[in-house]
């Protein structure tokens, strides 16, 4: 204790900056899988909901923009590359260099975002809204198709497509939720990288912001195919 | 919180850095693996295998992501086993839930 | 010593407090936090049992009566059980048992304090809005689109506190896994420390998953999405499993750290280390994991699949076997122990009594040919309310009046304490133990009116409740004496093993002046009573 | 004291599964009161002779012992699943129907309990049913989810919206006994119980044949012909729709290749949805009946069609009940 005791960014309870770099890690990977399980009951609901309506989840995923959640995927992997990096600066104690790669990150979350506010005026005015005006749309050909496949009730499609929009909402708006957190926290971030504060030992805000922006981004590596991708297929 | 700070610090206290190169290829892979997802979505293989591919990539991105961006190559078996055990739960969760749900049968019969 | 800083004079002010760092002062407001939702809970657990006393509906209107139960079990649950031996045991004694100076992230921990008040708040707030009247299971669709109670706002309050009970688990599995003192190996850890590892399991695994259906409910009533519409295909079934998922463990979050509670409690009053340490510890572990396994068996009835049902139940029997271990390792270890009838030992031995009677009646429920008929009958609240108050909080009293000279420095009155201890024996047992035969009579749980047949049950249990009540108020008055005039006492008044009792009593703001070097086992009575002869 | 003169231990059996339900709970109920008496005698004993005689005194420490602690694992253990496989053999017995049940069927609606019988007859609240004939009650909600039990009888099920579940018993001992809800459903969840009157076979007909026939609802074959099922399901090879055989349980072609079971509740989305699973060889253009027909007609008509089954194919309008 007394060794350390004038160390800067020691908390007075920890020994050493490894263990309390390593509390920090370890910490934070349970509150990723704490995170896990949280969206793992969206995902059980999915997954209950896509095996028993499979077919008309398929049409109401076409109505997703797929240019619209590919770009945001790409976007996600670039800002996970400039956090990934940003990390590593802090571990190498360049702090100009922190600071550029956070707000680049910054960045491409607000990008991510904005995409995602287009994507959800657009299924406001498509009327894919759950509530009393959703309203789906399906052309002849899919209906078509869902008629080969034995649905031929229209109620039932609306209704089905509105459990699939239900999901939809719940799962890609908590992820947008959890990107705004974590848009918080970089500009919580970036003036302490500014002052110079991390170094190759005091660099745990920074690991641990990047371990839970990392995970926002497994989360929408998953989100994309199993909501935007179904039903591509058809007629292929 | 002064620049002593960095003077005294040992310069590689046990913390491994990964090499740029690494990093670029991991996104490139990420980049590529989207790509391939999207392009097998369009392409029917019978909706089994499709699923079967587009799990199978997500589950291997985010593998990459959590290997490589998230350091868990290097990090503590504690954390590893956390890693694990936050996977195997979740599995715990779709496994009792789903199974119920095939023995069961689809819920509702009302449109 | 006298004039030596502890953590109760080393500030002062409500600053001081109110934005404490310490674990050992964050513990102290949470008891203050959770003693005040106890009272609450308790004032609606006596509204409904004034109730019950008479067959007819006449004390209250029925949908005051549903607020009534489900407010009992949303605050008791949520902000008094859960949090109760975790987050202030816990938190006070974690950091002083593995000789550590505080938790991992002592700013963490507070934070998971405020957390859980701001949810309280809400839940407060709920009950001005007219309460809450989906029982504390918010099954849907009821709690979706029938009820017409302040749903929304306890959901809310819910789903915040969850985030204490993450957080706090959080903080301990770090703390447990890299601030223990230079030998305090794993297996030389209390047995506590083991029961609070498995509870923080737990929190983090378990906790997000209520947190996330709690949400989708919420979403549903509020803003339209159909996650468990039946009319959208939607499955309430679902809603269970996902609602069990976490709140069947979550009877372990209360129950394990009340088991570990125990294991000090009897180590230290026999004078002797628990028999099969290590069997206890990985029992402990054992429960916690196999606790996941198990939630099923709440819906044996519900129109789950038979086959899931076979599979819950099968699991569910084997989480009788850790418990078992436990039981009989706890009384091995009386055998030739030094017994002290002190109070905490009292209380430990009335937990080991109620809680073979909750366990093995859980074991019955497990059956799924008997659930069908006392599936949501009283037989089920008597039962989990061994578990929960039989042994729960009767493992949280004891472990009060053991680590109480330890907090405050100063002892309580062994008369009143051990008075209090008879009260809620014969209380709880009086309260409880009708309920076993009124339900398997049949009579169901919730009810505000029933058959007259039933009567004399319900009243026996009102009576029960009353000696149950006084048996809880006595050590209010008593410890609130003991804090300004009880006597004052040593480092270690019962002779015990275990670092907390190498600290002073209070301990100081630090928890000790040097980080303590570890080389003897937990519960070494031996080395004690060598030191005790050389002395 | 009025109510200590009849101070009831254990409900009334008069179902046939109440004694083996009773059976495994006193066998439960046995080894439950032996384990805690144990225990509790061990603590205590112990707790007294090895109370603590002078402060300077120690326990004794002993070896964990393997044998000792598998000992104590591997009884509990075998007890358990003694416990476990008789649980699950009784469930089963329980929760499936003898094939001879007589269907009768129950709605649960916020806060009363309407019950039809096979002949036709409805009741709320109060269900009369003959003893010694096997009784499968079929079962739905119109709100919430409900729970219909029968304490004398020990059975329980859940009654959930927009499905069916399943409940059946067979009386043994002629009286009248509690039907409770016991799944929580809101304000008046305590009031939503009623009375099963179990009668000798002479009486229960006694009684059918003393009901007013105004009290009954519409039969299932009057249904059929006004909502004009019978237009295009009259049952020749040129009818529009598929010929109303075997459908009880029956296997069934469908547009899509697929093969179900034609159970009830394949038969409710075919009145209500009926475009959702098409018969092979036949087009959807059966209008949707949801909104047009309530909960007990439905009943009243499915009840009808397997009357249908059971006279024959052929018989475009079979006799109806009488």
């Amino acid at each position: 204790m007394s060794s350390s005791a004038h160390a800067p960014n020691l908390a007075h309870h920890f020994e050493s900056y490894e263990q309390q770099r390593e509390s920090a890690s370890l910490g934070m990977w349970l509150f990723v899988a704490q995170e896990i399980m949280f969206f793992g009951g969206l995902f059980t609901a999915y997954l209950v909901y896509r095996i028993n309506n499979p077919e008309i989840f398929k049409m109401a995923s076409s109505e997703l923009n797929i240019y619209q959640g590919g770009i945001n995927t790409a976007v996600l992997i670039l800002s996970s590359l400039t956090m990934a990096l940003a990390v590593r600066e802090a571990q190498l104690g360049r702090s100009k260099r922190i600071v550029a790669l956070l707000v680049a990150t910054f960045i491409l979350g607000g990008v991510f975002v904005g995409i995602k506010y287009f994507e959800y005026s657009a299924k406001f005015e498509h009327h894919l809204v759950p509530g009393e005006h959703f309203d789906l749309h399906l052309n002849a050909e899919e209906l078509a198709y869902l008629e080969k496949v034995g649905i031929t009730d229209q109620a039932k499609i609306q209704s089905r497509a509105q459990m699939f929009f239900s999901i939809y909402f719940a799962m890609t708006g908590l992820h947008a939720l959890h990107m705004l957190v974590g848009m918080a926290l970089i500009i919580w971030l970036i003036p302490k990288a500014w002052r110079g504060v991390f170094n190759a030992d005091y660099h745990n805000p920074v690991e641990c912001f990047g371990l839970y922006w990392h995970f926002v981004d497994i989360v929408w590596i998953f989100l994309f195919p199993l909501l935007y991708l179904l039903g591509r297929n058809i007629g292929a | 919180m002064s620049s002593e700070a960095h003077a005294d610090s040992h310069a590689h206290s046990s913390v491994h850095v990964e090499s740029l190169g690494v990093y670029f290829a991991i996104f490139g892979a990420l980049i590529i693996l989207t790509g391939i997802t999207a392009w097998v979505a369009f392409h029917d293989y019978g909706q089994a295998l499709n699923d079967l591919i587009a799990i199978g990539i997500a589950v291997t991105k985010a593998s990459l992501v959590v290997l490589f961006f998230m350091h868990v190559r290097h990090s503590t078996k504690v954390v590893k086993m956390v890693v694990v055990s936050g996977v195997v739960w979740l599995l715990v969760l779709f496994a009792f839930v789903l199974g119920d749900v095939f023995a069961r049968g689809p819920y509702s019969v009302i449109g | 010593m006298e004039n030596q800083k502890n953590y109760l004079n080393a500030s002062y002010g409500w600053k001081s407090w109110l934005l404490t760092l310490d674990h050992k002062r964050i513990g102290v407001l949470y008891l203050i936090s959770i003693t005040f939702y106890f009272l609450l809970g308790a004032v609606f657990a006596a509204f409904i049992r004034l109730e019950l006393a008479t067959p007819a509906g006449d004390l209250v209107q029925p949908a005051t009566y549903n607020r009534l139960f489900t407010n009992h079990g949303v605050i008791m649950i949520f902000f008094f059980l859960v949090p109760s031996i975790p987050a202030f045991l816990g938190n006070f004694l974690l950091p002083l048992m593995i000789g550590a100076r505080d938790v991992a992230f002592p700013r963490l921990n507070l934070a998971s304090w405020y957390i859980l008040n701001i949810g309280a708040v809400f839940a407060v707030w709920s009950l001005a809005q007219g309460g809450v009247d989906t029982g504390w299971t918010f099954y849907t669709p009821f709690s979706t689109a029938f009820s017409n109670g302040a749903v929304m706002t306890a959901a809310v309050g819910v789903f915040i506190t969850g985030f204490s009970s993450i957080l706090t688990g959080v903080n301990f599995l770090v703390t447990i896994h890299r601030m223990r003192a230079p030998g305090m190996t794993w297996f030389r850890l209390p047995l506590f420390i083991w029961g609070l590892y498995a509870t923080s399991l737990i929190f983090v695994l378990g906790t997000p998953v209520l947190a996330v259906t709690i949400l989708m409910v919420a979403l549903e009533r509020g803003l339209g999405l159909g996650i468990f519409n039946p009319a959208l295909g939607g499955d309430p079934v679902l809603f269970q499993h996902l609602f069990w998922f976490y709140s069947h463990p979550a009877v372990y979050i209360m129950i394990l750290p009340g088991m570990g509670v125990i294991s000090e409690i009897v180590a230290a009053f026999a004078r002797k280390r628990v028999f099969g340490y290590k069997f206890v510890a990985y029992a402990s572990l054992g429960i916690a994991v196999l606790g996941f396994f198990v939630w099923g068996h709440h819906l044996f009835v519900s129109s789950q699949s038979a086959y899931a049902g076979i599979v819950f139940s099968v699991l569910t029997m084997l989480v009788a076997i850790p418990s078992a271990i436990k039981t009989f390792n706890w009384t091995a270890t009386l055998y030739k122990g030094s017994v002290s009838w002190e109070t905490p030992m009292l209380y430990a031995i009335g937990f080991m009594g109620l809680f073979a009677i909750g366990g093995l009646t859980g074991v019955m429920l497990a059956i799924m040919g008997f659930d069908i008929h006392v599936h949501d009958t009283y037989f089920v609240v008597a039962h989990f309310h061994y578990i929960m108050v039989g042994g729960a909080i009767m493992a949280y009293m004891g472990g009060l009046h053991y680590w109480w000279p330890k907090m405050f420095g100063r002892m309580y009155s062994p008369f009143w304490s051990k008075l209090s201890a008879l009260l809620v024996f014969v209380g709880f047992n009086l309260t409880f133990f009708p309920q076993f035969i009124v339900g398997y009579l049949g009579m169901p749980r919730r009810y505000h009116a029933y058959p007259e047949e039933f009567q004399v049950f319900n009243v026996l249990s009102s009576a029960g409740a009353t000696v149950l009540g006084a048996g809880y108020l006595l050590p209010m008055v008593y410890f609130a004496y003991s804090l300004f005039a009880g006597q004052k006492v040593g480092k270690n008044p019962w002779g015990a093993v275990g670092l907390e009792w190498e600290t002073e009593s209070p301990p100081p703001p630090l928890n000790f002046d040097e980080i303590p070097t570890v080389d003897f086992d937990a519960y070494d009575y031996v080395g004690k009573a060598k030191e005790a002869q050389v002395v | 004291m009025n109510i200590l003169k009849n101070l009831p231990l254990f409900p009334e059996q008069a179902s046939t599964v109440a004694g083996q339900v009773d059976a495994l709970y006193f066998f439960a109920l046995a080894i439950t009161a032996f384990f805690t008496i144990l225990i509790a005698t061990l603590v205590v004993v112990f707790a007294i002779k090895f109370k603590r005689k002078s402060d300077a005194e120690f326990g004794v420490p002993e070896k964990t012992s393997l044998p000792l602690e598998i000992t104590w694992s591997v009884i509990p253990l075998i007890i358990v699943m003694v416990l476990f496989v008789w649980g699950a053999k009784l469930y089963i017995t329980i929760m499936r129907p003898p094939a001879d049940a007589v269907e009768y069927h129950a709605v649960g609606k916020q806060w009363m309990w309407k019950f039809q019988h096979p002949e036709g007859n409805r009741e709320i609240n109060d269900l009369h049913v003959p003893a010694g004939q096997p009784i499968k009650i079929t079962m739905t909600s119109e709100d919430v989810i409900h729970s219909l039990f029968f304490p004398a009888f020990r059975v329980k099920t859940d009654v959930l919206p927009g499905r069916y579940t399943q409940l059946w018993f067979e009386a043994t001992k002629p009286g009248t006994y509690h039907i409770f809800c016991a799944e929580y459903c809101g304000a008046e969840h305590s009031r939503m119980i009623g009375k099963v009157h179990v009668m000798a076979p002479a009486d229960y007909e006694a009684w059918l044949a003393g009901r007013e026939p105004g009290k009954k609802l519409a039969s299932g074959e009057e249904l059929f012909q006004t909502l004009a099922c019978v237009t295009c399901h009259a049952g020749d090879a040129t009818a529009r729709g598929p010929l109303l055989a075997n459908l009880d349980g029956g296997e069934v072609q469908l547009n899509s290749g697929r093969t179900l079971v034609r159970d009830d509740d394949y038969l409710r989305e075919s009145i209500l949805n009926p475009t959702a699973k098409v018969v092979a060889g036949y087009t959807p253009l059966m209008p949707s009946y949801d909104g047009q027909v309530t909960e007990e007609q439905i009943i009243e008509l499915l009840k009808y069609l397997k009357q249908i089954n059971q006279v024959g194919p052929q018989a475009g309008a079979p006799t109806g009940s009488p």
